[in-house]
């Protein structure tokens, strides 16, 4: 079999994507097969490419935060929270203290559910129908929440430099604490329609094994990351905006496999709940904007921002010359560098098995093209 | 071998704990609704396409002054509004307000910077048009329809 | 045929069984119908939605609708397909999920032909569909397609054994392949299932792999494969193949009731040698459901997994309870 | 290499310039400058370390094309920022074979700022089309184009007065 396979004989090539089921959008992986077995898979990326880096150099920088929305429609609101984050650290201002438990409250909202579709996805991409349609009764409350204080259920554009467009009132926080305890409630139900089902544990259980060395190689971030055993998250690594004042966990798992990607991703659940617990009982009064001026110049010099996306690492680094244009703006998305490695994981994979591994990468195909 | 037999007794018991949960939801009632017929209430802040809105001390009249504002911040270049001087007027009488809805990403810009608030969002979310003309919305005559 | 019409008449045994052919017709349409209904019904009532709702009471006219629909579509025939093997693929399918009908005995009185080997025969034809779903694989001229015949063929191959081997324990009890001999063995309320209920389980998860239903639905695993060997169809050739595969459930349902729920045996009715197919079909669809309930709830095996549960599992407990079978009989 | 001084330390041996900068103003805590000729060294110290790729990137000054190399610790906090500017070829030596990440990042630079990396093991336009490859979206007008003095902060500004951009537009 494997001098065989060494020889490259037998090998045919199946193209995956970019529309396939289980690719998650415009993804094409190109596979060398032998039999059932994958051989080498090669993505092929572009598909969904937008060029939002020369879109950001060539308007003013507050036509960038339609944009911001747009790499991952899944965390909107965490890419919104990075543009509006870098402006404010390289123009040198603050948003006041609402706004930031704001966006953290809304940050946190959106990445349960971003968490809560990649687990219904995960389970149909083993074949299980049904999780999908209860994950998203739950993930359904949270875009209403959303809907009501941002006005749009996947594409927000909600945070402005300096603070946010609406305050949220009483009525948001009672329904936020009305989910929290709903969300609560569905864990178990969960735990024993997915994580405890032989056939779940079966399919990801010792596959797709990831471990420390190769992380760092390929710049892994995220929850993947932190089922190798890492216990890397920017929130606490390089605390941004109010998450210092917060007591939350980095749930890790140290097997790195797929199940460990994907108990660690329900494990955040629990404590993106904690944050927004914490969040909504210390939220101080005053405005949820602060005074920025009209026509804000970016200043020359440059500046990063991280911030923790559902997926990884996220980086906005802007480079400003004195106009109100930047003058270069790098995105560095997390899917990006988790799905490059992709080749070295899956060779010699089964094709169930990669089709298990992307969907416990949690791909989203338009911030890696952007 | 005991774990041959163990696997056995755990993975059947896991199988028919899911299954529990099934038949649980298969008598509980459904959450979603038949769309067209039934709605959803909508949130009042949702945002849809933007509309001019009328003066609530002159009702029929929007509160447009032509400033061009809202033009020149759109991120998408998807507003053209025109205004022109008219005799014994004072200001700028607004003539044309289009809004090019295929190229809007609702980013509420224009609704921020507009000095006299002028504009609003509207709570239209179905669109239906057979070319991309369709889409070109024309607000003035939307607001003077609306009398 | 022409000389008996010359006769006048036709010899009623082959009256009967045109008849039955007919009949069985009737059922697979009808059990097309009903089974596509309540699998996409249930469905939507598993995941809490209402399912079918906008053609006729609660959407039950939705499934001839979409008969129309697909009747009506065009045949897309591909390039560099197999032209004969394309078209005869879908029929191949189909006609033989006919035969197997008039073999069943629905009620002492209900039952086209009864076969000294019904139960050979109906298990000879059903394994006809392993070629046409291979054929339908080939012939597609699809990758995809012909990775989900493979499977297929792999799986279907491999839990025959543990199928037969249960089958060989009953039919060491009844003595007869003969499909009402075994149906009339259990009569009296005592079926088979309370006897050996393992080998009820294993023949039960065997047919799911067999009619290649979740979690055994490898052929077709569309998260993988897309649509596995039924990619390239469109219109009639696959509806045929909709078919065929309800069919299929609905006549592995059947033997299991003929063999371990006590075939037609129920409460008595009034004129029990014909209604008491009623008790028939109430088991056959009890059956039906709860395969679509794990349907509706199970992820999808891997292909090892899937060959590694049949021979580590069923193959070894069926040989056991075999021997047992053997052994208590001859005490 | 546990703390980001004895990084710098490490630094010594390449020898590279390192400055240590504000991190609540820029996001990084080093900033590095690198000849060309230092860049795989320069990995491959890193690459002893905790330390991942976190994105290649370019600027096109009137100098030429400046890539930079974010790394940052997964141990402790230490985000750093290399800047290389590009061979008088407009190539670069790649760094794919020490860090495997480099791959794409490598590719898409090459993809919008034309840089070469030499040695690198599949070049091909990732992000682009395979026939867009002279296309090089990111590269500027000639009368657009800024040295590093037009966008390097003032920092002296900046230290008695956090926010000299709002202080210019008010006045």
């Amino acid at each position: 079999m494997t001098t065989m396979a060494e020889k490259g004989e037998h090998r045919y090539i199946l193209n995956m994507g970019p529309q396939h089921p289980s690719t998650h959008g415009v993804l094409r992986v190109i596979l060398e097969m032998e039999g059932e077995y994958v051989m080498d898979p090669q993505p092929v990326l572009g598909y969904g490419h937008r060029m939002h880096e020369k879109m950001a150099e060539s308007r003013p920088w507050p036509n960038f935060l339609p944009n911001a929305a747009r790499m991952d429609y899944l965390s909107a609101l965490i890419y919104n929270h990075g543009y509006v984050g870098v402006v404010e650290r390289l123009a040198g201002i603050e948003a006041t203290p609402r706004a930031e438990y704001i966006r953290v409250i809304t940050s946190e909202l959106n990445r349960l559910q971003s968490h809560l579709l990649w687990l219904g996805v995960l389970v149909l991409d083993l074949g299980a129908f049904t999780p999908i349609m209860y994950t998203f009764e739950d993930r359904e409350k949270i875009l209403d929440i959303l809907e009501d204080v941002t006005g749009s259920r996947l594409t927000y554009c909600y945070m402005r430099v300096g603070g946010v467009v609406r305050d949220i009132d009483d009525k948001f926080v009672e329904r936020t604490r009305e989910y929290i305890s709903w969300q609560r409630s569905r864990m178990p139900m969960y735990d024993k329609l997915v994580t405890g089902n032989i056939i779940f544990r079966k399919r990801i259980e010792k596959i797709g094994e990831f471990n420390p060395d190769m992380a760092r190689r390929y710049g892994l971030t995220g929850p993947v990351l932190r089922g190798t055993g890492i216990p890397y998250d920017i929130r606490r690594a390089e605390p941004y905006s109010v998450y210092p004042e917060f007591d939350f966990e980095i749930p890790t798992e140290t097997t790195g496999d797929c199940m460990a990607a994907y108990l660690v991703r329900v494990r955040e659940i629990e404590q993106s709940l904690r944050i927004l617990e914490q969040a909504l009982d210390k939220l101080p009064a005053g405005p949820a904007m602060a005074k920025v001026p009209k026509k804000l110049k970016l200043p020359a010099g440059d500046a990063c921002y991280a911030v923790e996306s559902p997926r990884g690492e996220l980086v906005y680094h802007l480079t400003g010359d004195g106009s109100d244009t930047p003058y270069r703006m790098k995105i560095r998305v997390p899917s990006f560098s988790n799905l490059s490695l992709l080749p070295e994981l899956c060779r010699g994979m089964l094709l169930s098995d990669l089709c298990a591994c992307m969907g416990s990468l949690d791909l989203v195909i338009p911030e890696i093209d952007r | 071998m005991k774990d041959y037999f163990a696997l056995i007794f755990t993975g059947g018991k896991s199988l028919i704990v899911g299954m529990m949960i099934t038949l649980r939801e298969l008598f509980r009632p459904v959450v979603t609704v038949q769309y067209p017929r039934e709605k959803l209430p909508l949130s009042p802040n949702y945002r849809g396409h933007t509309i001019l809105i009328r003066d609530e001390e002159k009702p029929e009249k929007h509160r447009c002054i032509s400033c061009k504002m809202c033009e020149r911040e759109c991120p998408s270049n998807c507003i053209d509004l025109a205004g022109e001087k008219r005799e014994g007027v004072k200001g700028m009488v607004l003539i044309k307000y289009r809004l090019d809805f295929t190229k809007c990403s609702l980013c509420g810009t224009c609704v921020e910077v507009c000095p006299p608030n002028a504009l609003d969002f509207s709570k239209v979310y179905q669109h239906v048009g057979f070319s991309r003309e369709d889409f070109h919305y024309d607000l003035l005559a939307m607001v003077e329809e609306d009398k | 045929m022409s000389t008996v019409m010359n006769t006048g008449f036709l010899p009623l045994e082959l009256l009967r069984i045109i008849f039955a052919l007919i009949c069985a017709i009737v059922i697979v349409f009808g059990n097309a119908v009903v089974m596509g209904y309540l699998e996409r019904k249930l469905a939507g009532r598993f995941q809490r939605r209402p399912g079918p709702m906008e053609v006729g009471w609660h959407g039950i006219l939705q499934l001839a609708v979409d008969g129309v629909k697909l009747v009506g579509k065009q045949l897309i025939i591909p390039k560099q397909t197999d032209r004969v093997l394309y078209r005869l693929a879908p029929i191949i399918s189909f006609a033989p999920a006919i035969m197997p009908m008039v073999v069943i005995p629905f009620a002492p009185k209900l039952q086209g032909r009864d076969f000294d080997i019904g139960l050979i025969f109906i298990l000879a034809v059903v394994a006809i569909n392993v070629l046409a779903i291979l054929i339908a694989g080939w012939s597609s001229n699809n990758k995809y397609s012909l990775l989900g015949a493979m499977r297929s063929v792999a799986q279907n191959v491999a839990y025959e054994i543990p199928m037969l081997l249960t089958l060989l324990s009953v039919i060491l009890v009844t003595g007869t392949f003969s499909l009402r001999g075994i149906v009339e063995a259990q009569s009296g309320g005592a079926w088979f299932i309370f006897f050996m209920p393992v080998a009820f389980l294993i023949f039960f998860a065997a047919t799911l792999a067999e009619t290649n239903r979740a979690p055994f639905d490898l052929p077709e695993a569309e998260s993988e494969l897309t649509a596995g060997f039924m990619t390239e169809f469109s219109g009639m050739g696959f509806s045929l193949f909709f078919m065929a595969e309800y069919t299929y459930m609905f006549i592995a349902c059947s033997l299991t009731v003929i063999l371990f729920l006590g075939g037609w045996s129920g409460p008595p009715l009034p004129y029990g040698e014909y209604t008491s197919a009623l008790w028939f079909f109430a088991k056959v669809y009890a059956l039906l459901l709860t395969m679509i309930w794990i349907r509706w709830t199970f992820p999808r095996v891997r292909f090892d997994q899937l060959l590694n549960f049949c021979w580590k599992y069923l193959v070894p407990f069926s040989l056991v309870h075999l021997l047992v079978t053997a052994v208590v009989l001859k005490l | 290499m546990e703390s980001k001084d004895s990084v710098i330390a490490a630094f010594k041996k390449i020898p590279v310039k390192v400055e240590e900068v504000d991190f609540a103003q820029r996001g990084y805590h080093l900033e590095i400058r690198l000849e060309s000729s230092q860049l795989r060294a320069f990995a491959e110290l890193l690459r002893t370390g905790n330390f991942y790729l976190s994105y290649v990137s370019g600027l096109h000054l009137t100098t030429g094309i400046d890539v930079s190399y974010q790394f940052a610790n997964y141990g402790f906090p230490c985000r750093l920022l290399a800047h290389v500017s590009a061979d008088a070829d407009n190539s670069l030596p790649t760094i794919a074979d020490i860090f495997q990440g480099a791959n794409w990042h490598e590719r898409e630079t090459k993809d919008f700022y034309g840089v070469i990396f030499r040695n690198h093991p599949n070049l091909k336009p990732l992000l682009l089309a395979e026939d867009m490859e002279d296309l090089k979206p990111l590269l500027k007008k000639e009368q657009a184009l800024k040295d590093r003095a037009a966008i390097t902060r003032v920092e002296k500004i900046a230290e008695d007065k956090p926010a000299p951009a709002v202080k210019k537009e008010d006045a």
